[in-house]
């Protein structure tokens, strides 16, 4: 997006480190989805404590909401750092209908969509046009603005926030139990996961990017920058609320508490940490963020501090996240028609 | 008075020069020509210390300045005017020619260099307060040299200065670049623009898969039927 | 005939400067019209505006008999305009494919639920968008690797890229800023066979190029701006011919290589006459002291 | 044990040590608060341990961070479940202690809350929930009886916007209303908490006039709104809540600055005549002066193995119901008997105020 | 009225300074230096450190010993500072941006629990408390300590502004964000001009977390975190990059902050800066100074 571009140094190549050849094709492939599922689904049967189960929920919905923050900051380049707003936005408006209006959690969902979009809208509108560090604060601005207001509105409950959230029940079935739980989340997410993976391989994905590469050109290209930057702050919304959803049930107690700035740079740390631009990448950065301080409670006193010095080492490590985006394209997505003929047409 | 042995410079897992060598001695011009990639650009990178040649040595003035920092080697008067041009680009035209004379501690001797730079080309006096980045591509180019004047090179290598100059601004460039030559600085041109280039070099190599293949004195060059071929045009 | 592109009376200030003053002219359909001129004349400045990138001062700037004055940069491409940069503006980290399919972006019909459900339609269209990306590959002769990233190109390459990504647009008129510029002789020669195929498919071509061998080899028309306003339009051989030209542009030249596509040095003028100094004293304005008031303009209609 | 797939948690067999478990601040704007309901809590199993433990057990601690965050606290709670914690008696902030209850519930772990108070941990009316810290609305009651009683006419009420403070502040605010009596509040405003500079706000509140500031929030902010109070010229008498009654919060307002300052505080060893023989094996032990809720947690721990001795199991449903048996059984802040919400029958607050570097006891408000 | 612009003021002194390397840092690496407020806690530690182990003196602290202990403090500061950058940012020079912010969050975790394991979770309070006498103006009441600290504050700006701007290093600065290869062939050491950004940065944040140590009282090793939130915001109002920009921006904010309190009351403040702020981006995309950026195509 601006003019003055530095030189980039060689990127180091692509690829998983000390993986096998035939891990890496695997990895590489259209296999990594399922095996990541699959891997997912086998993981209550190795490990199923109430306490692994709520690490892993909770580690599924920060996947849940990386991938949104994904569309917004790694395929278009917009910097969030209230993304946490969202995450907000959805898990209030299906929170206050769900204890408020009893409906059940499953039934918010459409309403937490509309809002959220409206949201997106909201928030985008007059900011999209602002550069990147200037959209930076008006983001973290907004996210700052939703969590206050939140803290000061009784609809909201306050800084007690809503508690008594019903679980997810389908069909008067409860899903509380906390495998069953993990195994719905797990599908809601894999879908969320997949439905942005396809986003970002169709025309719209490949807009964004244009947009993150050079906007100029982009518009050049007949590129609408401002609706597709704004398409992409919608689907970061929709994404972000829905996890939302997600996690009030989990928790059955949402309160301004869990939507602070820290909130936002902890997806935003998933993103980056991970690769920004690549969907697993994101996924393992997500996991990453919310096991490790997991993993370091053991440490006690020493654990945020750890923490921190892991993050600076990891970094350092790998400058390009831990699972960086394939800058080459597979030849899956490169290969020709069957009957292409070479022929050049213009309508 | 530069003497590059046999470097090795690349990027990744490519690589880019295989043993280039070649000499610029005391108030030459040099022109280096060579096809797209052959190799031109990493050559001046590497003597000015942007990349870090693998192997072989750069020797500038009996100095070793092969593992030398840019700033370091800009200090010993040996100063790149880069491909693109790479101006300051929210930096006025006078700032940018400041900044050229980062290293004259002198302000006094600074502003009687940009004076200079002023007087050769006249269009950067008219935008001084101008915005390097709003610059028309010539003026920019312009501005790159000049940037490099004010610096006081003993050593000047220019990569593709014609590039994007109107006719006769290309002949005015190089008319300058003979210019600041007989006022005792040497020159290595990495050139595009074959043509021009002979026409003020004294010598010239031919660089082809990062290594020299041909070097001559310049006349002679342009008669050689292999860099008539390849570099000036079949006619 | 009307005309595929009329640019009337163009003006375009910052501050002071005026970078485009009172420029008019016209490309027909299938035509290849040069503007040269020398540096800082406008010429890149008047694509900017034709584009969308800036927005003129005045003037009216017409394609195909719509006013597209002040449309964003992305309406007017919707109106079949296309064109490439001065400096290479690649999306340098996406795969050369993917920058190509940048062109197909217009026409291609996809939609979300296209995307998230992968209907026959999303696949028909990915396929369309890939082979259309080969196509116009293979129509500039690129060479080079199409999968990885168009950073990793080498220069002349990445030119080429640029053009097909400007051709998978399907524009009705291509507008090219100096695609000579670093290229060696016998890519100038490619890139004038290359001009010249471009134009049979039917597409309008304006070059912008200083080297005068293409110019005058390709063009049916060369139009010559100085100080922003056009000082010559007519056939190379009369443009080459004009004094004014020659006074401004060209220099007392003996005989540009047309055929070579390298332009031939001027000798030294011997009074040492250069453009730089032939500016009237009225045109060296001060710049800097105020805003531009020709803003540049990237949000024009944004949320229509 | 085995208790294949679905299975709950894998509690201690019946003859190892009986685990408590408590889920306390140790990083975050809170982890001040951590370390003293963890040592509490430590003192107390000691004692206990000493004398042989409970059913011939020994008892033992399991402390998680929860960082005040209600996401770390569930996972932190979740912890404590796998580890098998027969109870919990931890909770310190009540927004991050909610989510908590449900998991708690679930495993069938009774839980005993030393300070979180909000009126919101009962209103489920969960079994297993039961605090034995005074509640807003105790607080709030005493507070006004207090002002009454000192008959304030022009009250203003700070808060910091945690639920805690506003929760006491809101409450306050009706009482007023209801007491009536040419008393009222002039103004009610929030502070953010973890700033250093609150001129803005104390200018609001001395340009209100108000002869009583009452301050709900914590001891960090409360010092400095005390000093930067008086530094404005506000000349009228203080009052904090119990989140402020620490040492430091004297030390950060400056010992003059602080003279005379009240607080609503439950009973605390510090004030008890008697107690000195607590705070002395407490320093012995950990080397410290006891800070905020290093009593109620000691406290916790001894109601949690009296209640597991009466209902000579460690089964919750067991334990929940002798819980509710008790009666009598001393704390710090009086005599233990649960209302039917599972709240203190007598929240046991009293007036402290600022004498020294202490709070001493000044009514206690006993009639 | 009068009050609450010297409040807005005072706390906007502060806001301020921090302001100032944090943008002086953002100019010269577009870097979003989250670790920039946890420089004012660490220089607020050092100056506790130090003049509780001078305790000695604090009897009779004379405004003098309390000015070395200052100056002690940003020397402490500024090598932390360039310590950091030599360690977490250097290394990923070339690395996309937003990983050099992600080292930036690792940072300042690791400098704010680190502190926690050194000091303690609880708050410290200052061996020394500037106070005492205040002046009255137009109805202020303006604490003399107040115009000290405010006082000192100018002149850390005005000499840094001076040294930055008027010499050759401002505009190698500015060189270096715009192209730090151009920059180096013109000779610009890179790296140390880099490590002295880092180092007045620091330093100067450091003397804002001694001076507010010494104001309030009270310090924390979370002190940090709300501090380096508003120097982003005060950053980004006066437009970000622009060292006047952030001085006016930290002010500014300052006032925001106490009108918004008065007319809106403490809980919807921020709501109220923020919102100011984005309606002011919205007509002013680049800040109160920042640079008009002219993009070619
Ligand atoms: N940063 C880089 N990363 C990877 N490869 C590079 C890089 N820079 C140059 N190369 C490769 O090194 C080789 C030599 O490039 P170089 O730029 O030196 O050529 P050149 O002769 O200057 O060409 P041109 O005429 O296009 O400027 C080319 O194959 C090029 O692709
Ligand atoms: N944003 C801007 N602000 C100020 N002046 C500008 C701006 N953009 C262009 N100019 C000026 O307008 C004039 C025309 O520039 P333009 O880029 O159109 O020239 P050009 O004809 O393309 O030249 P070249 O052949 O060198 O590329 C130049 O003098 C340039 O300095
Ligand atoms: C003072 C504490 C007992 C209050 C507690 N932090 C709460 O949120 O309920
Ligand atoms: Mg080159
Ligand atoms: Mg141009």
């Amino acid at each position: 997006m601006t003019t003055t571009k530095t030189v980039q140094p060689p990127k180091p190549p692509a690829g998983g480190g000390g993986l096998g050849n035939a891990a890496k094709t695997v990895l590489r492939s259209r296999w990594i989805g399922p095996v990541g599922l699959f891997l997912g689904a086998i993981a209550p049967i190795l490990i199923a404590t109430p306490y692994a189960m709520n690490v892993m929920t909770s580690a599924l919905i920060f996947v849940m909401l990386a991938v949104g923050l994904n569309i917004v900051v790694g395929q278009c380049g917009l910097l969030d750092l209230g993304y946490a707003a969202f995450f907000a936005v959805g898990a209030y408006t299906s929170g206050i209908l769900a204890t408020r209006l009893h409906w059940p959690l499953l039934a918010t969902i459409p309403a937490v969509i509309v809002v959220t979009v409206l949201a997106g809208i909201v928030v985008g509108g007059p900011t999209l046009r602002l550069r990147s560090d200037y959209l930076a604060i008006v983001t973290l601005g907004f996210g700052e603005i939703i969590r206050v207001t939140a803290n000061n509105l009784s609809i909201t409950g306050g800084p007690e926030g809503i508690y008594g959230i019903p679980s997810l029940s389908v069909a008067g079935v409860d899903l509380s139990n906390s495998v069953v739980f993990y195994y719905v989340v797990l599908v809601i997410v894999a879908a969320a996961v997949l439905g942005a993976n396809r986003l970002i391989r169709s025309r719209l994905g490949r807009a964004w990017r244009f947009i993150r590469e050079d906007e100029d050109a982009a518009e050049a290209m007949g590129v609408h920058t401002y609706r597709v930057k704004m398409a992409a702050y919608i689907a970061g919304a929709v994404w972000g609320g829905l996890a939302g959803v997600l996690f009030g049930a989990q928790l059955s107690a949402i309160s301004p508490a869990s939507f602070t700035f820290l909130q936002s740079a902890l997806v935003l740390m998933a993103v980056v940490l991970g690769g920004m631009g690549s969907t697993p990448g994101v996924v393992i950065g997500a996991l990453f963020v919310t096991m490790l301080p997991e993993a370091l409670r053991g440490l006690s006193d020493y654990r945020y501090f750890a923490f921190g010095a892991l993050l600076i080492i990891v970094m350092v490590l790998r400058p390009q996240g831990l699972w960086p985006a394939r800058t080459r394209e597979p030849a899956r997505t490169a290969r020709r028609s069957a009957t292409f003929d070479g022929e050049v047409r213009i309508r | 008075m530069l003497e590059i042995d046999g470097i090795d410079v690349s990027y990744g897992g490519v690589q880019a020069l295989h043993g280039m060598s070649l000499t610029v001695a005391d108030g030459e011009v040099v022109a280096l020509l060579g096809n797209n990639g052959a190799g031109k650009t990493s050559t001046l990178s590497a003597v000015s210390g942007l990349v870090r040649p693998a192997g072989g040595r750069i020797v500038f003035d009996g100095h070793d300045i092969t593992r030398a920092s840019p700033p370091e080697i800009v200090g010993l008067g040996l100063v790149h005017v880069p491909e693109g041009r790479r101006i300051f680009s929210t930096l006025t035209v006078q700032e940018n020619l400041q900044m050229g004379g980062y290293l004259v501690r002198d302000p006094a001797e600074t502003r009687r260099r940009i004076d200079r730079v002023y007087g050769l080309l006249p269009r950067l006096r008219e935008r001084r307060e101008q915005q390097g980045g709003t610059l028309s591509g010539g003026e920019q180019q312009m501005l790159a040299i000049g940037r490099a004047i004010v610096a006081g090179p003993r050593l000047l290598m220019l990569d593709e200065p014609s590039m994007g100059l109107a006719p006769l601004v290309v002949t005015a460039v190089m008319e300058l670049i003979a210019e600041i030559n007989e006022g005792g600085t040497s020159v290595l041109l990495v050139e595009q623009n074959a043509k021009a280039a002979l026409k003020i070099a004294t010598r010239g190599y031919v660089v082809e898969n990062g290594r020299c293949v041909l070097d001559a004195p310049a006349a002679e060059l342009a008669d050689d039927s292999r860099v008539v071929e390849a570099y000036l045009g079949g006619v | 005939m009307s005309a595929l592109l009329d640019v009337a009376d163009l003006h375009l200030a910052f501050g002071g400067v005026k970078a485009v003053d009172g420029l008019s002219f016209q490309v027909h359909e299938a035509e290849i019209v040069s503007v040269i001129g020398p540096n800082g004349a406008g010429k890149t400045s008047a694509f900017n505006c034709i584009t969308g990138f800036y927005r003129a001062t005045s003037g009216a700037i017409t394609i195909a008999g719509t006013d597209v004055t002040r449309l964003r940069p992305s309406a007017v491409a919707a109106r079949g305009v296309s064109r490439t940069f001065q400096n290479v503006r690649l999306f340098g980290d996406l795969p050369v494919l993917d920058n190509v399919r940048a062109g197909t972006h217009l026409w291609l019909r996809q939609n979300v639920f296209d995307a998230l459900l992968h209907t026959p339609r999303y696949r028909r269209t990915e396929q369309v968008a890939t082979d259309e990306a080969h196509r116009w590959l293979d129509f500039v002769g690129l060479r080079a690797d199409r999968t990885g990233p168009a950073r990793a190109l080498p220069y002349g390459e990445q030119r080429r890229v640029e053009i097909a990504r400007a051709l998978a647009r399907h524009p009705k008129l291509l507008l090219l800023d100096e695609p000579a510029a670093g290229l060696n002789h016998n890519e100038k020669l490619e890139l004038l066979e290359l001009i010249r195929r471009i134009r049979d498919l039917g597409i309008a071509i304006v070059l912008i190029e200083h080297d005068m061998g293409l110019v005058m080899e390709v063009s049916q028309r060369v139009v010559v701006l100085n100080f922003g306003r056009e000082i010559a339009d007519g056939s190379p051989e009369a443009v080459r011919r004009d004094p004014a030209v020659i006074e401004a542009y060209l220099g007392s030249d003996d005989e540009p290589a047309a055929e070579t596509g390298d332009h031939e040095p001027a000798t030294a003028t011997g009074d040492g006459e250069r453009p730089t100094e032939t500016r009237d004293g009225e045109r060296v304005a001060e710049t800097g002291d105020g805003e531009p008031s020709g803003e540049i303009d990237r949000e024009a209609g944004a949320d229509a | 044990g085995c208790q294949g797939v679905f299975g709950g948690s894998d509690k201690s067999g019946s003859d190892g040590p009986i685990t408590l478990g408590m889920a306390a601040p140790m990083s975050g704007s809170s982890s001040a608060i951590g370390p003293y309901m963890k040592n509490g809590a430590q003192l107390a199993i000691d004692e206990i341990n000493a004398k042989g433990g409970v059913l011939g057990r020994k008892l033992k601690l399991n402390v998680q961070d929860d960082a005040c965050d209600p996401k770390t606290a569930s996972s932190a709670a979740n912890k404590l479940v796998a580890a098998g914690v027969t109870m919990s008696i931890g909770g310190y902030c009540s927004s991050a202690t909610l989510p908590t209850l449900s998991v708690f519930n679930k495993a069938n772990i009774p839980m005993i809350i030393p300070a979180a108070n909000s009126a919101d941990l009962v209103s489920q009316h969960l079994p297993n929930v039961f605090l034995i810290n005074g509640t807003g609305v105790q607080q709030a009651q005493s507070a006004v009886s207090w002002l009454t009683k000192q008959k304030a006419t022009r009250v203003a009420l700070v808060d910091d916007s945690t639920s805690y403070s506003t929760d006491i502040t809101k409450r306050t605010k009706a009482d007023i209303t209801k007491a009536g009596g040419g008393m009222k509040t002039v103004l009610h405003e929030s502070v953010n908490a973890g700033e250093s500079d609150y001129s803005s706000n104390v200018h609001d509140i001395v340009s209100a006039r108000p002869d009583f500031v009452y301050w709900t929030g914590y001891y960090q902010e409360g010092g400095l709104i005390i000093r930067q109070l008086r530094q404005a010229g506000y000349k009228g008498k203080i009052m904090v809540a119990d989140g402020s009654v620490d040492g430091k919060l004297i030390s950060v307002a400056g010992q003059s600055t602080a003279q005379g300052v009240y607080a609503t505080m439950t009973e605390t060893p510090d004030t008890m005549p008697g107690a000195g023989d607590w705070i002395a094996s407490y320093k012995k032990k950990f080397g410290a002066e006891p800070g905020p809720y290093s009593p109620q947690s000691y406290d916790a721990v001894r109601v949690a193995a009296k209640a597991m001795k009466d209902a000579k199991s460690t089964d919750g449903k067991k334990i929940e119901a002798a819980l509710m048996k008790i009666d009598g059984f001393p704390l710090f802040s009086g005599k233990l008997k649960f209302t039917a919400d599972h709240t203190l029958t007598e929240g046991g607050f009293v007036i402290l105020q600022v004498k020294g570097t202490k709070f001493t006891l000044a009514d206690d408000l006993k009639n | 009225m009068t009050q609450i612009i010297w409040n807005g003021l005072f706390v906007g002194s502060f806001y301020a300074l921090v302001a100032l390397g944090y943008s002086m840092v953002y100019g010269i690496m577009k870097l979003l230096n989250f670790a920039h407020g946890d420089l004012y806690m660490l220089g607020a530690f050092i100056g506790f450190a130090l003049l509780t182990s001078f305790s000695g003196f604090t009897a009779t602290l004379s405004l003098v010993a309390l000015l070395v202990v200052l100056l002690l403090s940003m020397v402490g500061t500024g090598l932390a500072g360039v310590a950091i950058e030599r360690i977490a940012y250097r290394p990923l020079r070339s690395a996309p941006r937003l990983s050099l912010l992600i080292t930036a969050v690792g940072a300042s975790f690791a400098l704010e629990y680190g502190m926690r394991i050194i000091a303690g979770p609880n708050p410290q309070v200052y061996p020394v408390r500037l106070g005492g006498s205040s002046v009255h103006v137009l109805g202020a009441r303006i604490g003399v300590a107040q115009l000290v600290l405010i006082g000192v504050a100018i002149a850390l700006m005005v000499t840094l502004n001076a040294m930055v701007m008027r010499s050759r290093q401002g505009r190698a600065m500015r060189a270096i964000a715009l192209d730090p290869v151009a920059a180096r062939l013109m000779g610009v050491d890179v790296n140390r001009v880099i490590a002295m950004a880092f180092f007045i940065g620091s330093a100067l944040a450091g003397a804002a977390g001694v001076m507010a140590g010494s104001y309030y009282g009270s310090i924390n090793f979370l002190m940090g975190f709300i501090i380096g939130l508003k120097a982003f915001t005060a950053a980004v109002i006066g437009g970000i990059g622009s060292f006047k920009g952030a001085m006016l921006g930290g002010v500014v904010l300052g006032l925001l902050e106490s009108f918004g309190t008065h007319f809106l009351g403490g809980q919807w403040r921020d709501v109220f800066a923020f919102a100011f702020l984005i309606l002011f981006l919205t007509v002013r995309p680049t800040g109160l100074l920042g640079e008009r950026v002219t993009e070619r195509v």
